[in-house]
């Protein structure tokens, strides 16, 4: 089981990716159906649309500790909602700001626009995702293990 | 919109928070005779426009069902409503008695922040110079 | 104060239900809803000294008696709270009439909001606005690791008390992001960071007009006006939005928009 | 429960069966007074069997689908992946076998052959052999033990021969039924009388050696022939040493290496030695555009799978060296193009252009050489690991002997011309591959077709076969404690090999409110759904958690296995370990069963916050409405007014026919004009239809079932019309072209100009020396990177015509490659004989057309020759221009909440298996509007969006989804801010309550409200924010557990 595995450590990051059901979601299935490898890092939350994440999201994956947050859906034009996604790219905007005036590393946050027919896309998304997020190191709001009585 | 008849009835009535000794300035809403909110008194010595999160929420016993709005005295096992004269009789006469039998130290006092400084002072007064015992306590030791 | 007292004469007799404005009741300044022009109260109408948050007045009296028609004392930034609420459905301008107030250039100065005046003034002179930036200066000047400390040492005094949302006259929501238990847990003092303080700042956006109630309210002397204040930058610098100011102009936040709005802003970034 | 009910209706089938049997005996159709009987007889269980069962059981009449084989699935099943979106095939499938096993108006007959098929109309008799399987399905749980201790080893024919499997055994893990088979030749209890352990070590006490060939009688109302095709035998081309050289494989047999599900698991292998493929080679048109072997005709699909093939070879090892020798590249259909120009461009797939003359093997390394000659003619050897032979597409058997249709001269269903579902005898229809070599969307686009058309004979009858499910009444839960079932599904190897399956369930086991929690082989298959129902029962679950491939395909399959068992289907979750977690972490399954711990871990804790759901029910106004009034638009209309419904077509133009109005005879010779002649009249007279000519369409608002379309005239006056369903058929424009002196010289014209003349009998064609047609103009370049599919056909078509009109004029064609696909590829070949000279240019070095001393001359590198020049004065010029996107559809579209490709078509909600649905309810598409396509191909996708309208058109009422939002009247304080932003004018605001109120029915669960109300008022359900949050600390704490 994982408390066996050798492999983790405190300081491994951790990626929440939130993906539209519609467009993102399914690129990610592209990206697994057509075998494309990318660090196993991130864990995904199915939403309908990104026009539905609320920053309170974002908020609460920060909180909680999450490493890098990520926003992927339908790019402007394909939202499978019309124009759902146009609030997700509102929104973003501020978000973003307002971390960055906080202190929180704007680069841990990220939006993306994937199709469901861009997997290559999804797969390298997370990948350079990742890998910035690695640099940036773990989140100074990360709680260590003892507080979160685990 | 349409009139529903109701005459014009709101005012905000200064008072002091009354949940701690602080006696932070607050200003009571009071719409159609009934208490319905709470804000800061700016200009208020003590507290200059601030309040706890207490004191926000300290017009909401008001009206509480469960507040109690006469003293109760304990006869044959049951609580029953009565007036204050008969009240603090019984309690002067209850306290008087197990001082006389057990001695001043079988009696304790305990303050409340709920009151001011004032009527904490008379209270440890009461105790020391009338009863004649140090056992005072309050509340926030709690 | 001599005209105050006949402005509020005059619009009972032009109709109005009732004024509200400041009073002094044995030296203590209060809000207070004056309904006859004949009454003794009328001698103790005040204009200024202390501000309360008359929009979250109105919008409880403005519901409570649909039938009636108000008219209010206005500063600068109580005509855009009530603007705001009006674009929010949470007053109706119409059973309105605002009687501006200009603040004193001391006032103005040590309150530092962008437009320390109503769009019509009726009592005092327009005074020079004194925008203060210093705070969020001092803040963009740190490095991010040093703002995330900065902040946190602030918010670390917070006692939770909510009078920066109680006080705040934008703050109309029947249930409160700020006591849902999945963002901030109950019985936690200091609230975790970031949760309480940038989830207010995230509802803020677009909404808060400065009106520094907040910062007043807060008994920790935390710099919230200055926290939101740099969100309406960002709004008005990404999304092209001020609160209060135009009250046909609704916030971005608020509506889809066009595709072409979206290109415009993912071309900026 | 729901599986009693689902028995016994099976059995009241059967009985009815029986009865019909008798009554056809005494020479009388079943008692439903003359009229035609409510059911279909669908032969042959391949993907377009299944499709037209799924059609037709859901327009309302009981299907039979009878298949020769032990399972349904036919060759798609056996399909790796499928292109041009490489989609895994099977994963595509799966869900629609399981849907037609799990349907009881569909009766699956396999083993089952047709001797004969008589009757008329609404009145057809269908003789069956069915041959013994030896084995009850009924009983059968599918568990393997039987194949386990049996003997006698056989070629696995699911695996094309490649390994072996066992006499008895289940025939593939997704099959449909799911019970196993014993090979009846060689099974040695059968033969000699001894062994019998499949006996011994049945539990179930399924094997019944009793069972006999029987012959029965099936009375339905019309019959849909879907036999697929017979794969070309590759050893007929002894030049290839196909069956002498073990490392010449056929197509069919690599794609079987290819399947993660293969005999290989995926792995690029050698059949001779194990080793590693590194040079790979694939040789085109193995069977296919060959007279020698008796088929003329090319098969269509071998370009586009060869280079898929090549596509995921490289994704299975990237060292792997591709190369692909053909003859033309025949990438014509939608999106294809691109996949092939990426194959070659972005994944290094080499394409060599040239037919390979022979193969020889290496003696000890028993690599090949392959003997090819090259672009510049001269003859080259090179050598291979590993050689595909791309096989053709043959005619199935039985068509004629059993289905008794007439059959073309390569034995595959003879046609009509316009409407290719139709076969030679009245009462049987032929779809997909039997009638010419076909992708699975054009297969399904035409079964689709041919249940509409079976629809339209019978829809007197519609609804009287059928038996309606009933789900056991839903067991109340609230106030109950969260009790979560827990199923990890291994996928065989899918995830199983990558994801330490056991100790995911052990992790699950450990999870707050699981009570349940096992593993599956195969969660999806249809044993898995009763175990499960079973699950539920037993352990009285009232969520259930499904961690196995993505919802997005499976969902649907577990909530109506939930449902059947009596518990809200809104109560289910499903975490994704296979696309996003054992496909992408293959190389660190460590990594990956800890990932798949946490996102099963964020399931369960959504799902124990899971409410029951209700979903919502909608009237259906049962009335079409067609935009477009072209060959596909005025089809359609037809096809839905003969199935009884009431149907408006808005054409924008003040008369109907459209593009085809330019079209004066088709590739065999039909007469165009007069085809659109009888259409137009036809719709003119059908009472059903009201043409709306000169109006274009200005506003639709509502939803499926009841949509709202405003029409204006060209004075603008304005007409609402109301409608249920919507069928968009803008048709497409012609490419107008600036290049080549078009438009400057009277002498150069476009296909459609040559073809009036030519129909005119133009004299002015006789004198004509020489005509120089080039191919390609506005197609496959730049701007529109796509092929325009036609104008190859039309040229050779117009090039014959010429010929005939006058022998002495000399005719070239310039082209890129010649996509004369299926049997118009015999046009090409008798082009060729008849002199016709076809000159091929390079991508790059396209033709130039010049007027030399008041002359057209045209120059063309050939790339025949070594792109030497050659130069043609030419008496005409004729341009083959390419078919383009109707500008109209980019106003149309967002109006109908529809999306468009980067070329202007419309983008259908799924390439292969939705070929004429659109993601938005009740709105379809056919004809040029979707993409380029010849009149008959258009005229059956218009059957097929008709059909697929009548599906909603013909149920009274809808049901909505449960997934919608909802406004908590206490919470809201009435901002209006969600009013504003809905995108689908879902929410009102009620002035009285000072509230906001969502309609289920146009509500489409995007949840944009939910994240603008700071109230938390407005609320999606099934997707709440507590319920995300959860997801969110799960993801979180999972890491510390």
């Amino acid at each position: 089981m994982a408390e066996e595995s050798a492999t983790r450590n405190e300081d491994d990051i951790r990626i929440l990716a939130f993906l539209c059901n519609w467009c993102s979601y399914a690129g990610a299935d592209l990206a697994g159906v057509s075998r494309l490898q990318y660090p196993a890092k991130v864990l995904d939350v199915r939403v309908m649309c990104t026009g539905t994440i609320s920053p309170y999201f974002v908020i609460k994956a920060f909180q909680e500790g999450m490493d890098g947050v990520l926003i992927a859906g339908c790019h402007i034009g394909d939202c499978h909602y019309l124009k759902g996604n146009y609030m997700t790219a509102k929104r973003f905007q501020v978000l973003r700001e307002a971390l960055k005036f906080l202190g929180i590393e704007e680069g841990r946050l990220r939006l993306e626009w994937v199709s469901a027919a861009e997997g290559e896309k999804y797969a390298e998304v997370i990948r350079s995702f990742t890998e910035e997020i690695e640099k940036l190191g773990p989140s100074p709001l990360r709680r260590k293990r003892a507080e979160v009585g685990a | 919109m349409v009139d529903n008849g109701k005459e014009l009835s709101y005012r905000l009535v200064p008072s002091t928070c009354v949940y701690c000794g602080t006696g932070c300035g607050v200003l009571l809403e009071v719409m159609d005779g009934r208490v319905t909110g709470t804000l800061p008194q700016k200009d208020h010595p003590v507290s200059w426009g601030a309040l706890c999160v207490k004191g926000w929420a300290v017009h909401e016993f008001v009206h509480s069902e469960r507040r109690l709005t006469a003293p109760l005295v304990r006869s044959g096992g049951e609580l029953k409503e009565t007036d204050w004269d008969t009240a603090l009789a019984a309690v002067a006469e209850g306290l008087s008695r197990v001082a006389k039998e057990h001695g001043p130290d079988a009696v304790g006092f305990f303050a409340s922040a709920r009151c001011t400084n004032e009527e904490n002072y008379l209270l440890q007064k009461l105790a020391r110079a009338v009863v004649g015992t140090n056992n005072v306590d309050h509340c926030a030791r709690l | 104060m001599s005209d105050l007292k006949d402005l509020v004469r005059e619009k009972l007799k032009d109709g109005v239900d009732a004024f509200l404005c400041l009073k002094d009741e044995e030296g203590t300044l209060l809000p207070a809803l004056i309904t006859d022009a004949d009454s003794p109260e009328l001698e103790l109408v005040e204009a200024g000294g202390a501000r309360y948050p008359m929009g979250k007045i109105l919008i409880d009296l403005l519901r409570e008696y649909p039938g009636k028609r108000f008219a209010v004392l206005v500063r600068g930034c109580d005509e855009r709270a009530l603007v705001e609420l009006s674009k929010l459905e949470q007053v109706d301008l119409d059973r309105l009439v605002m009687v501006g107030l200009a603040c004193t250039a001391e006032e103005a100065r040590a309150c530092g909001c962008t437009r320390p005046y109503p769009s019509e003034i009726a009592l005092g002179e327009k005074a020079e606005a004194a925008p203060g930036r210093e705070t969020i200066e001092e803040v963009e000047a740190l490095s991010e690791a040093e703002r995330l400390r900065w902040w946190k040492e602030q918010f670390s005094r917070c006692i939770k008390c909510y009078g920066c949302r109680n006080v705040c006259p934008m703050c109309f929501c029947k249930d409160c992001a700020l006591e849902n238990p999945h963002l901030v847990e109950p019985g936690v003092i200091p609230p975790e960071f970031p949760s309480f303080h940038v989830i207010r700042a995230l509802d803020m956006t677009g909404r808060c007009v400065d009106c520094g109630l907040c910062e007043e309210a807060c008994p920790a002397d935390i710099p919230l006006r200055s926290l939101y204040r740099k969100m309406q930058e960002i709004m008005e610098e990404k999304l092209g939005y001020r609160a209060g100011e135009s009250p046909d102009e609704k916030s971005p936040l608020s509506f889809l928009g066009s595709e072409q709005d979206i290109e415009k802003l993912e071309r900026e970034q | 429960m729901a599986e009693e009910k689902k028995t016994t209706a099976k059995g009241k089938a059967r009985a009815k069966r029986v009865e019909e049997k008798d009554k056809v005996k005494a020479g009388k159709p079943e008692s439903t007074g003359g009229a035609p009987v409510g059911a279909v007889m669908v032969v042959g269980g391949g993907v377009g069997g299944i499709q037209a069962s799924l059609e037709l059981a859901n327009l309302g009449y009981k299907v039979y689908l009878v298949d020769s084989s032990p399972s349904i699935g036919g060759v798609m099943g056996m399909l790796d992946k499928t292109f041009p979106t490489n989609e895994c095939s099977m994963c595509i499938l799966s869900p629609k076998m399981v849907e037609v096993a799990s349907n009881i108006n569909i009766e699956v007959i396999t083993l089952a052959d047709v001797l004969s098929v008589e009757g008329e109309p609404g009145d057809m008799r269908v003789r069956l052999r069915i041959r013994p399987r030896y084995v009850d399905i009924d009983k059968c749980t599918g568990c393997g033990d039987c194949t386990a201790k049996c003997p006698v080893k056989i070629p696995d024919p699911y695996n094309a021969g490649l390994d072996m499997t066992r006499c008895i055994r289940v025939p593939f893990p997704q099959a449909v039924p799911g019970a196993a088979v014993i090979e009846g030749e060689v099974c040695r209890y059968i033969n000699k009388g001894k062994c019998g352990n499949c006996v011994k070590v049945c539990q179930a006490g399924a094997i019944d050696f009793e069972q006999k060939e029987k012959e029965e009688i099936y009375s339905v109302g019309m019959v849909i022939a879907s036999p697929g095709y017979k794969p070309f035998d590759a050893s007929r081309k002894t030049e290839y040493g196909y069956g002498v050289y073990d490392n010449v494989v056929t197509s069919l047999e690599f794609e079987r290496i290819l399947g993660a599900n293969g005999p290989t698991q995926g792995h690029v292998v050698r059949p001779s030695d194990g080793r590693e493929v590194k040079k790979l080679a694939f040789v085109q048109c193995v069977g296919s555009r060959d007279v020698t072997v008796g088929n003329g005709y090319c098969s269509s699909v071998c370009c586009m799978y060869a280079t898929k093939q090549a596509l995921i070879a490289k994704e299975h090892l990237s060292s792997i060296e591709p190369t692909i020798f053909f003859i033309d590249m025949r990438a014509y259909g939608k999106d294809f193009e691109k996949y092939y120009v990426n194959a070659e461009a972005k994944f290094g797939v080499r394409y060599v252009r040239g037919l390979v003359s022979g193969i020889r093997e290496r003696q000890r390394t028993k690599n090949l050489l392959l003997r090819y000659a090259d672009e510049d003619g001269c003859t080259r050897e090179e050598e291979f690991d590993l050689v595909v032979l791309s096989i053709g597409l043959e005619a199935p058997c039985g068509l004629k002997e059993g289905l008794g249709v007439e059959v073309n001269g390569y034995g595959f269903a003879e046609a009509d011309s316009f409407l290719p579902v139709l076969s030679s005898k009245p009462g049987v229809l032929v779809c997909g591959a039997a009638q010419e070599p076909k992708d699975i969307p054009d297969t399904v686009t035409q079964a689709t077709a041919a249940a509409g058309m079976a629809s339209q004979a019978l829809h007197g009858a519609r609804n009287t076969l059928l038996t309606r499910r009933e789900h056991p009444p839903e067991r109340d839960v609230s106030g109950e404690e969260p009790r979560v079932g827990a199923i990890i599904c291994r996928c065989g190897s899918n995830i199983g090999g990558f994801v330490d399956v056991p100790a995911v369930v052990e992790y699950a086991r450990g999870l707050p409110g699981v009570v349940f929690a096992e593993e599956r082989l195969y969660a999806c298959s249809q044993d898995a759904q009763e175990w499960i129902r079973q699950v539920v029962d037993e352990h009285k679950l009232n969520r259930l958690v499904v961690a196995s491939c993505t919802p997005r395909t499976h969902q649907p399959l577990f909530r109506e296995t939930l449902q059947s068992a009596g518990v809200n289907k809104y109560l289910f979750e499903m975490a994704n370990i296979r696309e996003h977690c054992s496909w992408v972490h293959m190389k660190e399954p460590e990594n990956a069963t800890r990932k798949a711990q946490y996102l099963v871990k964020m399931a369960v804790e959504k799902a124990r916050r899971l409410e029951p759901l209700a979903e919502g029910e909608s009237e259906v106004i049962p009335r079409g409405l067609v935009i477009g009034g072209g060959v596909a638009g005025m089809n359609a209309a037809l096809n839905l007014a003969r199935s009884g419904f009431q149907v408006y077509l808005v054409e924008k133009e003040g008369e109907l026919g459209g593009l085809a109005r330019n079209i004066r005879f088709n590739r065999d010779g039909a007469d165009v004009q007069e085809y659109l002649r009888g259409l137009v009249e036809a719709v003119e007279r059908e009472e059903l239809i009201t043409v709306f000519k000169g109006h274009r369409v200005v506003d639709v608002s509502g939803f499926v079932g009841q949509f709202k379309t405003l029409v204006r005239d060209g004075e603008g006056r304005e007409t609402l019309l109301e409608h249920g369903a919507v069928i968009v058929a803008t048709g497409g424009g012609q490419y107008q072209p600036a290049e080549y002196r078009y438009g400057e010289d009277g002498h150069v014209l476009t296909q459609w100009e040559l073809e009036e003349r030519i129909a005119e009998k133009d004299g002015s064609l006789k004198e004509a020396k020489r005509v120089v047609m080039i191919q390609c103009v506005g197609s496959r370049e730049e701007e529109r990177p796509y092929c325009s599919k036609v104008c190859c056909t039309e040229a050779v078509k117009n090039a014959l015509a010429l010929k005939e009109l006058s022998p002495s004029t000399e005719v070239f064609v310039l082209y890129r490659d010649i996509r004369t696909y299926g049997f118009r590829e015999d046009l090409y070949r008798e082009a060729r004989e008849a002199g016709v000279v076809f000159v091929r240019f390079d991508d790059d070095a396209r033709p130039e057309v010049r007027e030399v001393a008041g002359a057209l001359q045209v120059r063309v590198p050939d790339a025949n020759l070594g792109n030497e020049t050659v130069v043609l004065n030419a008496d005409l010029v004729v341009l083959s221009v390419g078919v383009t996107a109707n500008p109209d559809n980019a106003e149309l579209a967002p109006m109908l909440k529809v999306p468009r490709n980067a070329e202007g078509f419309f983008l259908e909600a799924h390439m292969k298996l939705r070929p004429v649905d659109f993601a938005t309810d009740g709105v379809f598409v056919c004809g040029l509007a979707h993409a380029p396509k010849s009149i008959e191909e258009s005229v059956a996708q218009a059957a097929a969006a008709a059909a697929r309208a009548e599906s909603v058109l013909c149920k009274d009422r809808i049901v909505t989804e449960g997934v919608v939002a909802v406004v908590d009247a206490e919470r809201c304080s009435g901002c209006r801010i969600c009013v504003e932003l809905c995108p689908f004018e879902a929410i009102t605001y009620d002035a009285d309550r000072r509230v906001a109120v969502v309609n289920p029915s146009l509500c489409k669960g995007c949840g944009t409200c939910t994240a603008a109300c700071t109230a938390g008022a407005s609320r999606l359900q099934g997707f709440r924010s507590d319920q995300i949050f959860e997801q969110i600390e799960a993801a979180a704490s999972a890491w510390w557990d």
